[in-house]
């Protein structure tokens, strides 16, 4: 079939020329389709100084900390990388390197009982929901100590007592299901909040649709969280997808959303602060659309020939990790030795998350035939 | 005992569930203002309202991802399919998600889920609302696939769905909705799943019936008796996942014969699964093959006489108890 | 679960207030999200003029045909209710009678050789598409003689020989076969267009989403006419849809689309020429949100509790075979005689399709097992 | 003859079968661009371009329906799954409407598509990802459904569906796609749809094998051969609907043994139909019950120990064979 690819493209620019990529308008509703780099750069500079005003008012704990939860994700996922390699892990393992502003952004805006729901791309939602690396690492060896019992593997990490809801493989499947976790907090009648995270390609699933039409008629508190890291393996976002702005695809239910710069996390939780607001106060959902960029391959066996170097150099460039300290050292909340520091605590502790996966067990036998059904 | 019809049967359990348990809640296309489309949740709306009895948007694979979810999060969701045939588009939830949740989560997840609706034909409803779908399901681990074929099994077997900690897959046949029969009056009055019930003894042929086919099996056993003189026993499994094979197999033993009668299509059908089974537990015992009875190897048809030439009646059970009693 | 049907109804209210009803614009993705009977009176009121304006550039024979065939469904159609309940009709059986505009004003626009798709209420599409009484009702009997010999009965309609697709039972589900018979003739490179119809209450299956992008991405000469009766089943739009415009949801897929009156054949007609020369001319596709009513049941046996009779008795005012001879009568093209013309002509062809379908033998016991592989 | 992977034998037949027939195109998810997520499709879209080779978005529903409509306009569509997991999520357009158009149309409308892409487990890739779906599709009349073992009869076999009229599901295996085999070098080589394949003679036991097993029933026979004096005969019917019986049944009418070895769940399996038809068509011939051999009931994990424990191997076919042959 021709493709319209060069057309698409077209209107996509001028989308650009007229767009306005903010993220700082809640519920704005015409926020940008499409930041290309060099856009999102400059765009990033007119905000920073309202970013380095939000770090202000942010506890100085709480930035630490988040601060070492994307230290911690990046140092973990390369370490993953390097034993897949060895052989250590078995099947699909897909990293999160590049993306983790939006996990730490997001979930460190939540309670503890709020709840969360994600695809295959979950070791490092997993430890920010408060996991161990032991307990994710493990898992990825297949053994006995890890999260599931080694039943699961890279792509199903689950903890029922950290309200972690997976982990899950079959793409856009997640999205139903995180609106029903949704669906029970507010028939029970707390307030918890769900965060339901899922790819740019998943929009295309019929499930996006069928989700945020009943998350909208029955108003539910679910935060729809679309990491748009701009390609679905080797399939840019524009070949896939007829608009280009995932955010405004809620207009259609009258649902609130936003877009949001990715490699911000001070922006990032921001526009998750707002969400939950509206999930809490009246039961509101939301689409973030929050755009991003995946340094490596889609999973460890995808040589990614799809992109360039060059293409890669420049999302590099604006490495969430690197803004972030950037900001945190500009507004004098961190020094380079606290960075050092960080980063000696986070090898630490992957060094005793591999260790305690080495040490593990393989499951037993029997348990292939326990947890097919429940008592 | 009141007299009911499985309908009200199954409304009576549905009622007495959410009465006893506020996490039970009925979800589903039309189930709640319009009474069910075919008025299994008759009155359950009014009663309870809103939150407890839920109307849908037209979003198969949607609301069962929402019970799933719900489920996981501590609820007990009936998710109603209108009829089984639209739950293929939910498949996706059943099999990859609630079939696999207690599993891939090493055991911290279960989903306690009962999915409910007709299963099988109606009257001339033609091939895309005619099918008949244990077999695709029961495949599956994780799942439990019940089909009952009184109203007292269709009350007991619900409540035992909807209190059991896994995800059921409940399948009543449209056709036997006003089907009468006595029921329990005690409000907890259940019956296991995983229990077969033989609903006629006899001593020289076993026919295994589920469903639709169970009246017709005990109309062909009287027929069989009175023109043949042949004792048949009825054998109904009611739960096909698990299956009481034990029960089967205790009455092959007895009969040495064997008559699978069912409604859905031949091929690798729960009827080839009971045939296989009992080969292997009553191989010695076998006088003949075990003859499976199936609707007929085509979509279903809409002409009223194509329709009757395709599915099972007494007739052709009577014809197939005779084939395997030699007669 | 608490529905916030109340909130959604204001929300609608105000929608009201400020749409702008209109249809006459091309690709006008603002148009209203909602139109109640007595603001469509009005707004029909002020595009009165225009629509006689159409009448008097439209051949005259095509408007005498276009309003044969509007009787002749609803003729058609009132004798299937009768023969229904007389028992000669079996299994489900879904009346177009009110709706009869949408069918003849879109589906006369056609070329012969262009292809349309529906869902189960198929009768007076197949009629429209050029297949004859005799083979639609010899099939409602599940006779020899009916158009795919008595297999399929009421929702099942099919004629390769005038390329009518069917008839489906799976809500949604014509929705991506439609898409992919619009793909086949842009793969041909032949010029053909796709109708594809469906109700409101399939717009929330997932189909309808992955379609619609699919279509826009790839550029497929597709149709997508929603029949908007505001009811599924028992189910009204509002209690279904968080939003309450169909043809704004295009807006998320970058789709030409525009909100129709269904009571005016030519208001139809006129959109979907639009709507055509999209299709033919760059291959565009197009959503028509069509508003309409049906005045029966949902099927046979629907009782219709949900609905009150002055709701019906109010649109019934706006019966769209009154509306067209009121204005065809103004414009002078018709007369009272050729109206009482036409009905007869439409109960001789009806009487005579009843008389062949109790003629016809029923099939052959050996059908049952043709048909289900080809050669 | 050239020695070429299944994978190579693949492309090959897509390749040569959208030479011949203008109507034919490739689409997926990644098989364009990407060559393919298991590289089936390498270099095609390079060779034919956008039009004949097309990456479709994740919309698996939508896009399964875009081949039932294109190929009821006339097209021949070869739809590939990335894996047949996915393909649940579109279940109901390959059941609801691919199956049923020929009948609900009244023979107009044929639908003349492939859809393919690995089916059953690959390495580690956990419960979600590792179905064996042959059982849950072969069910409905209207569909053909192919496994092949070789790279031959994977060539063969899929250009044979390719041109069928029907809508063809063809089920391969990641595992197998570097497994290496002759393959005729003639264009037009196919091989019939509905034949079984004797992969190798014997007169003591049967073992029916498809797909996986195929390779272990195979290395299972060469150790009875040499360790028991055993000779084994490996039928490998290819294509499991329509389902060629009659071969496995003159082979168990020769040995009166027979084992099933399948890589599905057991519950209603190909396996249990097989069993069940042999036992009509040659029920005096067998001298054992017919053993079937499936995976573990339960879902795939991911642990490699788990995993291989959950698997079919040789060792546990050998167990099999030595069982019916009272050893
Ligand atoms: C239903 C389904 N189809 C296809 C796949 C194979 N697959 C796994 S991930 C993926 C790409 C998803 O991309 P996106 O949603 O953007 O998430 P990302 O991987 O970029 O985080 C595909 C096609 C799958 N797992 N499930
Ligand atoms: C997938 C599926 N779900 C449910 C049904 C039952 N059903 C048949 S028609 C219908 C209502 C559809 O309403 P709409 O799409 O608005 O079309 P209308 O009947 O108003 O023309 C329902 C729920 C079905 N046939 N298919
Ligand atoms: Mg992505
Ligand atoms: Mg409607």
């Amino acid at each position: 079939m021709p493709k319209t690819a060069t057309s698409r493209k077209t209107e996509q620019k001028s989308e650009k020329a007229s767009g306005n990529p903010s993220s700082e308008t809640a519920d704005s509703t015409g926020s940008s389709d499409f930041v290309d780099v060099e856009l999102a750069k400059a765009e990033y500079l007119k905000r920073r100084k309202s970013q380095l005003e939000s770090i202000k008012k942010t506890d100085k704990k709480l930035l630490r900390e988040m601060l070492y939860q994307m230290v911690l994700g990046r140092i973990f996922e390369e370490k993953c990388a390097e034993v897949y390699r060895m052989g250590m892990i078995g099947g699909f393992c897909h990293l999160y390197i590049g993306q983790e502003a939006i996990a730490v952004g997001s979930m460190m805006a939540l309670r503890p009982d709020d709840m969360v729901i994600t695809a295959y791309r979950d070791h490092v939602q997993a430890m920010v929901k408060g996991m161990t690396p032991e307990s994710v690492m493990a898992e990825l060896y297949g053994k006995e100590g890890g999260c599931v019992k080694g039943k699961g593997g890279s792509m199903h990490m689950f903890s029922k007592e950290h309200q972690f809801y997976g982990g899950h493989g079959i793409v856009g499947g997640q999205i139903g299901v995180g609106t029903g976790m949704a669906y029970a907090a507010k028939y029970k009648g707390t307030d918890q909040v769900t965060l339901c995270f899922f790819g740019e390609a998943a929009v295309n699933q019929g499930m996006f649709h069928e989700s945020l039409n009943m998350a909208e008629l029955w108003k539910l508190p679910c935060i729809y969280i679309c990491e748009n890291n701009q390609y679905g393996m080797g399939t840019s976002q524009s070949r896939a997808m007829s608009a280009s702005s995932i955010a405004k695809k809620a207009d259609a239910f009258h649902m609130a959303n936003e877009f949001v710069d990715g490699m911000d996390v001070m922006a990032v939780r921001e526009a998750t602060l707002r969400a939950i607001e509206r999930a809490r106060k009246d039961g509101s959902p939301t689409l973030l659309e929050i755009r991003a960029y995946r340094f490596m391959g889609h999973s460890m066996s995808d040589p990614g020939n799809y992109r360039t170097r060059d293409e890669i150099k420049k999302y590099q460039e604006r490495d969430p990790i690197i803004l972030f300290k950037d900001s945190l050292k500009e507004s004098k909340v961190l020094s380079d030795k606290d960075f050092e520091q960080i980063e000696q605590e986070a090898i630490e502790a992957v060094d005793k998350a591999l260790k305690f996966a080495e040490e593990s067990p393989f499951p037993a036998e029997s348990e292939l035939y326990t947890d097919v059904y429940a008592d | 005992m009141a007299v009911l019809t499985i309908r009200d049967a199954l409304n009576q359990a549905l009622r007495e569930e959410i009465l006893r348990d506020e996490k039970v809640f009925v979800m589903g296309e039309e189930v709640a203002e319009y009474d069910g489309a075919y008025k299994v949740t008759r009155g359950l709306w009014k009663e309870f309202g809103d939150k407890r009895v839920v109307d849908t948007p037209i979003t198969e694979l949607g609301f069962a991802a929402v019970g799933v979810g719900a489920a996981m999060a501590g609820l007990r969701p009936v998710i109603e399919f209108m009829t089984w045939n639209f739950s293929i588009l939910a498949a996706d939830q059943i099999i990859n998600h609630a079939a696999k949740m207690l599993y891939m989560s090493g055991g911290q997840f279960n989903v306690p889920i009962v999915f409910r609706g007709p299963n099988g034909s109606a009257y001339q409803v033609s091939s895309q609302h005619s099918q008949a779908l244990e077999a695709f399901y029961a495949n599956f681990p994780g799942l439990k696939v019940v089909m009952p074929s009184t109203a007292a099994d269709a009350k007991g077997l619900l409540k035992s769905a909807i209190r059991d900690n896994n995800p059921v897959l409940f399948l009543e046949q449209e056709r036997m909705y006003g089907n009468k029969g006595e029921v329990p009056d005690d409000d907890d009055f259940t019956i296991p799943l995983g229990l077969a019930d033989v609903k006629r003894e006899g001593t020289d042929c076993t026919i295994v019936a589920r469903s639709m086919t169970v009246p017709l099996a005990l109309q062909a056993a009287e027929l069989m008796q009175k023109e043949f003189d042949v004792s048949v026993e009825v054998i109904d499994p009611r739960t096909i996942k698990p299956l009481d094979i034990d029960t089967i197999v205790t009455s092959v033993k007895k009969t040495n014969r064997l008559v699978v009668a069912e409604e859905s299509h031949y091929f690798a059908s729960v009827g080839a699964e009971i045939s296989h089974q009992v080969m292997e537990h009553a191989f010695d015992y076998l006088d003949a093959p075990v003859k499976r009875l199936s609707t007929a190897e085509a979509p279903n048809p809409y002409a009223k006489n194509l329709e009757a030439l395709a599915l099972p009646d007494v007739a052709k059970i009577v014809a197939a108890v005779k084939e395997v009693c030699y007669l």
